[in-house]
């Protein structure tokens, strides 16, 4: 019997860790002395050389892409200046050098870049970690998305470790602490891999709208019963929504996760190497490496599971097209009436519209991964944009015609440089007071990194 | 009637020995119950993996498992027990375990785990049990049994062609060396999210 | 896993005969001695029973559950009476009483509805057949859709007997006889769960639309070049198409037929019966029988494959009803345009706009299994159809805005009945000449029918 016991706690032993790591560690390097293989792996998150045909982690200017976005987000930041995410270790490096940033963002953009966040949050307290100026914490947010955001330093347990996903379960009456392994494996990306918005004028509290459920629908009812607004688009005067990366929410609507398939599943496939199995922490496309995700589970040809892929992108993305291009004319068109003296009485019901279909089609277009991950939903909630934006357009018609005008002649936005001409963003000038920030204040902020943690692992900057 | 008091009279001890045997039996009970406890082997009886995972040396299987295509479909016992028949079921559980927990007290495990036979046959049953109607042509069936098809030195298992499946090529006692198992996955919520939200 | 599920099939139809079969033979009794279980199992699909969501053997009448209907095909005849299908056993007694043969049909009507079509088309000749009102070969065609149309009566092998599949092959540069026997699984079923036309004024050729691809937008593109008309819309004045269950084209586009599975896997499971195997011949909605099709290849819970079966019909089905209601729209704008005195100048691109949109509709709504088979597909062609009948309500309501006229308000057609009544129906008066109809052609025709080949099953007319 004491062999037993003795031998139970052994166990606890077997995963002996060569060096503690702190509780708020933020470096990934020192998570890496314990962990070489993870380490490695997670390293190679810089790799930006795979693209696939919509996604990979090539540094894709979706602006260019797809130049119907800058009309869209006329008067938002991300008219200026919106990319195809690219691996963790980049994320510190991207949020910096966003011309995103330079309009005055408070610390809340930081909440899902840095393993520094949770130590911030402990540090000074949520609420006055997200109101602080995103400036202010510059140099206190180095090291990017790392083992700290989804480890705990002494069992290596998946855990969570930002609160609005803990409050956002909480809100929906669900106990966060109650998910099985399987669940955590989904979790800890939902972390970050979900739809925001900032709470509170002043607040900016991190907020995630899923007191009504998790389908487009149910947000668009949170966002209109509270009157929120992230912007309002100078064309056609819309209070608009925007939607940022429901990842997560639109996974839920598909087969894998009704089946129990988890994120790390596809994204972090198991891999062996020599004797040893572990868990790739190269997250990516997982077309990088069919072999090792999909065809655990899909025992058929690489190419084929390719075209599955590429056949649910492919039609999905037909639809988003279809979209944009009305919803550019849904704007423009609204301008005409605004100009051609229509009433706000009139224009009601058109903005509405416009809100709404604007709100679902980003709502898809925004989850990169969305048009794979649930290609029905994705296409079912374009359907509705259509529908709204085309009433909208159908509407400013008539609109116009009985003011005895013309629909306006929908100008040539077919580039990037074209579009952000027409809605008037000097972008020359903007390029200048980034090139200036990163010049003097990122040197700076490195700088007070260093000397407070360390020579950090600089390669990213390349 | 004859036979049962023949018997009786073998088992029932000479009245001089009585007070030893019965105090010999209780502390053997007493001893078995304990064992049972610390070693957890009523968990020997529930079909969860968790309770495989019981024992760190069964932690790579565990692993490799978890990230198989059959994690969302089959625990071990729906592989590792028989399902023909419930008696057979909790029997062949009773010795394997008795087994396992043997070996692992006296630490005369292989750094190396292999199946046995008995587990082997009790396995591949379960293979076909679950994918029968997939080998409702009955010769396919009969070709794999048979050792027809595939390479030479296979002796009708799946796995002599699934070998990932489920635990994959590679397996030791090390090989998993940062198994995450869902024993340990306390806390979820760090406790300085817990504070400030409570 | 193909091949594999191939070889098992195969080995099922090195069978004896008991009594031999004559080449023509029409009758399924007479089949049936020799192969009793499938014969049972057929004879089964008289049962009306059972009932899904969507789907099901019940009589369920389509223009009282979506009385949009009546308005989207006024002036045709589906406008009169359309039900959904239901057992194979049913086909000869449902093509004689439905209210569409009351209008002069040709005999092409009768292609895929008997065992006696290839039996008179081998004695009139192909062409001729076609060409025969439906009417003159009423005494001929008296048995249902059985072995005869799938099975070579010496081999029991399955074989095409419809030469329009063949011909669509043959068009199409492939050679049908080259299939493969899982593909045969599904091609018996492509004789008559297509799209087709019947070509040429006085022809009435069976013909697939095959000849660009299986595209919705290929069979589009075929019937503009060739300026195929079904029928010209009587309140839109649009030269319309009309889709017929393209239910094998839908199911190529989705990801059962994509890894290899065919209809018969799904429609016609493998069941025990004693210590015999066979194929169950009871053809009807899987969902009738979860356990015995879906699970042989799924191993998920019932209620589970039912929950997806329903989420994918529902998503689609919002989208079609969608389009349906912006297609009234389009058609009533399009009459007030005309009655306005709109120019054919000014309607045209309103009128190419309302069919395609009606066509793309119609090819998911007429298929009564691609909402399952394909439904990202499916939702794909919707959203194409929804933003095409929003241009022309637009277009529309420019046009009626510079006449200087408003828009119409839509009726009521909230029922069948009223559609029936707002497009001018007289459905009493319908229903009268068919029971005439019935009293006295119909016995005249199963007399000489009895007299050529004995007394017939009659349990269908019940
Ligand atoms: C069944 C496999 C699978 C699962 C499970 C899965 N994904 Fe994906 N994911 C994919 C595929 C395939 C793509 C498309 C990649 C491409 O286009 O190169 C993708 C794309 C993405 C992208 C965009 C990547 C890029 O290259 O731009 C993100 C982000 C993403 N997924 C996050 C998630 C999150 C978060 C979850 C869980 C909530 C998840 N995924 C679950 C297969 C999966
Ligand atoms: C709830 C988590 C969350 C918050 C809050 C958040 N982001 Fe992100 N961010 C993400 C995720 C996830 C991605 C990857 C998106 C993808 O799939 O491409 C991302 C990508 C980015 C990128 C790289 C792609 C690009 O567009 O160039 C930048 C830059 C960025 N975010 C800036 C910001 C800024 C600025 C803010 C505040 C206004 C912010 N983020 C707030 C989660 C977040
Ligand atoms: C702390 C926030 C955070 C967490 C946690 C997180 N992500 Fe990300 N993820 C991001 C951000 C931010 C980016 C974009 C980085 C950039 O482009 O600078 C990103 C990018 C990605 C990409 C694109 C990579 C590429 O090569 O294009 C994928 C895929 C992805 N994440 C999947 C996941 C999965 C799966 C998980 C969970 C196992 C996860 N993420 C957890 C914030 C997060
Ligand atoms: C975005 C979330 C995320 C980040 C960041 C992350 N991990 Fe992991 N990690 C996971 C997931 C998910 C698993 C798989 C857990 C499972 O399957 O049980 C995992 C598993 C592990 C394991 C268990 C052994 C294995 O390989 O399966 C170790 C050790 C580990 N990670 C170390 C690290 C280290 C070191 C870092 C930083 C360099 C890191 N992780 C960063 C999500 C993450
Ligand atoms: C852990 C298991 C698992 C992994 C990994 C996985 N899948 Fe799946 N996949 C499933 C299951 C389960 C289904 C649902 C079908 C079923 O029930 O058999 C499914 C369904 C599909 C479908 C049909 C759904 C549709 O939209 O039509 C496609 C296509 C597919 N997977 C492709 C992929 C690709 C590509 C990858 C890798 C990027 C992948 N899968 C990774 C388990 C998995
Ligand atoms: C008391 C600790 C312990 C527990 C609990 C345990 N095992 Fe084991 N197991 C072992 C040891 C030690 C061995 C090595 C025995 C050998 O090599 O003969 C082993 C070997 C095995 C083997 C290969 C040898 C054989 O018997 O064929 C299988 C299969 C196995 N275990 C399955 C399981 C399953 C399934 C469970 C849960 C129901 C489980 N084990 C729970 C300790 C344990
Ligand atoms: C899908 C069936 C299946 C499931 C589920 C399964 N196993 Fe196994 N297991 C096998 C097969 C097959 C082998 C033999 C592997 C070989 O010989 O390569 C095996 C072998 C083993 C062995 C002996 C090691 C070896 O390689 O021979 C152990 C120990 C074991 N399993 C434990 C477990 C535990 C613990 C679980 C649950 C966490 C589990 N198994 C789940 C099929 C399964
Ligand atoms: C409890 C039932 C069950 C048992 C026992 C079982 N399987 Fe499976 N197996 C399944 C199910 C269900 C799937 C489908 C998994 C999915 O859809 O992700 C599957 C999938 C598979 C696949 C295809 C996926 C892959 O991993 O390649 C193979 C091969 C397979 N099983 C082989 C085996 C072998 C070999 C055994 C015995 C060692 C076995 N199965 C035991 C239920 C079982
Ligand atoms: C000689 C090698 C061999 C043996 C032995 C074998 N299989 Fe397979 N099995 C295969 C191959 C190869 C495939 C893939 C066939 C294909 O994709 O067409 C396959 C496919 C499968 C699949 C379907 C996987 C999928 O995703 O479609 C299952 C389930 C399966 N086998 C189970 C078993 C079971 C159970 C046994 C034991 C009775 C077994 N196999 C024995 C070679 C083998
Ligand atoms: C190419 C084969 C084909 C041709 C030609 C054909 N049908 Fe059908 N018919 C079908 C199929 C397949 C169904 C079952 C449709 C379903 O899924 O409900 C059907 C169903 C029917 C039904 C029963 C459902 C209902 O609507 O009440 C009737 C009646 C019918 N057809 C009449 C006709 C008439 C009249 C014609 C000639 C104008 C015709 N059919 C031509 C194949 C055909
Ligand atoms: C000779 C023409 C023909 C062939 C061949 C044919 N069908 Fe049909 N099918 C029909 C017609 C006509 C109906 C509608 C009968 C009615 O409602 O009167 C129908 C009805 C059905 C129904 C609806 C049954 C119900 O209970 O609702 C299904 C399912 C079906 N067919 C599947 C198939 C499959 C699968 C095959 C091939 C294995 C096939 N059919 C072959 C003409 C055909
Ligand atoms: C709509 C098409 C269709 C009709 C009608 C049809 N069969 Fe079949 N039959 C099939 C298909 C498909 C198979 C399966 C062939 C395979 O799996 O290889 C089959 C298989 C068979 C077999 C092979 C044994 C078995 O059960 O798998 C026999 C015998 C048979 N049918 C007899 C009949 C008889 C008798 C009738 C008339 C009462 C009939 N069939 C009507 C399509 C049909
Ligand atoms: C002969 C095998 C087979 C049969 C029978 C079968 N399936 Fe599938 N099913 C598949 C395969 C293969 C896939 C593709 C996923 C994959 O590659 O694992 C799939 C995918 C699916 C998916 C995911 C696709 C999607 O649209 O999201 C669903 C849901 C599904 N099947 C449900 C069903 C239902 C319900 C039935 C019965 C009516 C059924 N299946 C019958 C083999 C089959
Ligand atoms: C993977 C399984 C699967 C395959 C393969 C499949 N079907 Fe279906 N089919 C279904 C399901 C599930 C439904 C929905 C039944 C319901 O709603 O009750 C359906 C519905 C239908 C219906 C309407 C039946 C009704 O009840 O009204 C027809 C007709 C049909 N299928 C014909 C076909 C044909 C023809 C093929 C081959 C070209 C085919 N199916 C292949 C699963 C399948
Ligand atoms: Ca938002
Ligand atoms: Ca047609």
């Amino acid at each position: 019997a004491s062999n037993i016991i003795e031998r139970r706690t052994e166990a606890k032993l077997v995963q002996q860790v060569v060096t503690p790591i702190n509780e708020w560690e933020p470096r990934n390097e020192i998570w890496g002395q314990n962990y070489p293989r993870e380490f490695e792996t997670y390293k190679n998150t810089l790799d930006t050389s795979f693209a696939s045909k919509h996604g990979g982690s090539a540094n894709v200017d979706m602006l260019a892409r797809y130049p119907n976005l800058v009309m869209l987000w006329a008067g938002y930041a991300f008219s200026r200046d919106y990319n195809q995410g690219r691996g963790h270790y980049w994320a510190v490096n991207d949020v910096r050098k966003t011309l995103r940033t330079d309009i005055p963002q408070p610390s809340t953009c930081w909440s899902c870049k840095s393993t520094d966040v949770p130590r911030m949050m402990n540090k000074i307290g949520i609420a006055n970690f997200y109101k602080a100026p995103w400036k202010e914490l510059g140099s206190e947010i180095v090291n990017p998305i790392g083992c700290q955001d989804c480890h705990d330093p002494k069992s290596m347990n998946l855990r969570i470790t930002r609160p609005a996903l803990v409050e956002a379960f909480q809100r929906q009456g669900k106990d966060i602490a109650k998910s099985t392994h399987q669940e955590m494996r989904s979790l800890v990306c939902a972390q970050c891999h979900v739809e925001y918005y900032f709470k509170g004028k002043e607040d900016k509290y991190l907020t995630f709208p899923w007191d009504k459920g998790f389908s487009v629908e149910d947000a668009e009812k949170y966002y209109d019963e509270i009157d929120h607004v992230d912007w309002l688009h100078p064309i056609s005067k819309t209070p608009m929504l925007k939607a940022q990366h429901p990842d997560y929410e639109l996974f839920k609507m598909g087969i894998h996760n009704e089946r129990g398939v988890s994120c790390a599943d596809c994204h972090m496939p198991y891999k062996s190497q020599g004797n040893v199995k572990f868990t790739d922490h190269k997250i990516q496309s997982p077309l990088a490496n069919i072999a090792g995700s999909c065809m655990v589970c899909h025992r058929v040809k690489e190419t084929e599971l390719l075209k599955n892929v590429y056949d649910r992108q492919d039609k999905v993305l037909e639809l988003s097209g279809i979209a944009t291009n009305n919803l550019v004319k849904a704007h423009l068109y609204a301008k005409a009436c605004w100009d051609a003296g229509a009433s706000e009485e009139q224009m009601k019901p058109v903005l509405k519209l416009i809100r709404h279909s604007q709100w679902r089609w980003d709502f898809v277009a925004a989850s990169h991964g969305g048009s794979f991950h649930a290609p029905l939903e994705c296409a079912r909630i374009l359907g509705t944009s259509i529908e709204k934006s085309l009433e909208a357009v159908g509407l400013e018609m008539e609109i116009l015609a009985k003011l005895g005008k013309q629909p306006p002649v929908i100008p040539d936005i077919s580039t990037k440089d074209k579009a952000q001409q027409f809605i008037g963003l000097d972008m020359p000038k903007l390029f200048q007071t980034k090139q200036e920030f990163i010049n003097t204040i990122l040197p700076q902020w490195d700088k007070t990194a260093e000397e407070r943690q360390g020579k950090m692992n600089q390669d990213y900057k390349k | 009637m004859r036979t049962i008091k023949k018997i009786f009279s073998v088992i029932i001890p000479p009245d001089k020995w009585k007070v030893p045997v019965i105090v010999a039996l209780g502390v053997i009970t007493g001893l078995a119950f304990f064992l049972f406890r610390i070693s957890n082997a009523d968990s020997y009886l529930s079909d969860k993996p968790e309770t495989c995972i019981n024992c760190h040396v069964m932690y790579s299987q565990y692993d490799s498992w978890q990230h198989s295509s059959h994690a969302r479909v089959a625990t071990c016992n729906d592989c590792h027990v028989p399902h023909d028949n419930i008696f057979h079921k909790y029997l062949f559980k009773a010795q394997d375990g008795l087994r396992h927990s043997t070996i692992f007290t006296l630490r005369t495990e292989p750094q190396v785990i292999r199946i046995k036979e008995a587990g082997r046959d009790v396995v591949q049953e379960n293979c076909e049990r679950c994918h029968g109607d997939f080998l409702a042509y009955h010769e396919t069936f009969v070709a794999i049994r048979d050792g027809e098809v595939g390479n030479e030195d296979n002796e009708g298992l799946c796995w002599d062609c699934h070998k990932e499946t489920p635990h994959g090529k590679v397996n030791s006692l090390s090989s998993a060396p940062n198994a995450q198992v869902p024993k340990q996955l306390s806390p979820i919520v760090p406790e300085w999210i817990q504070k400030i939200i409570k």
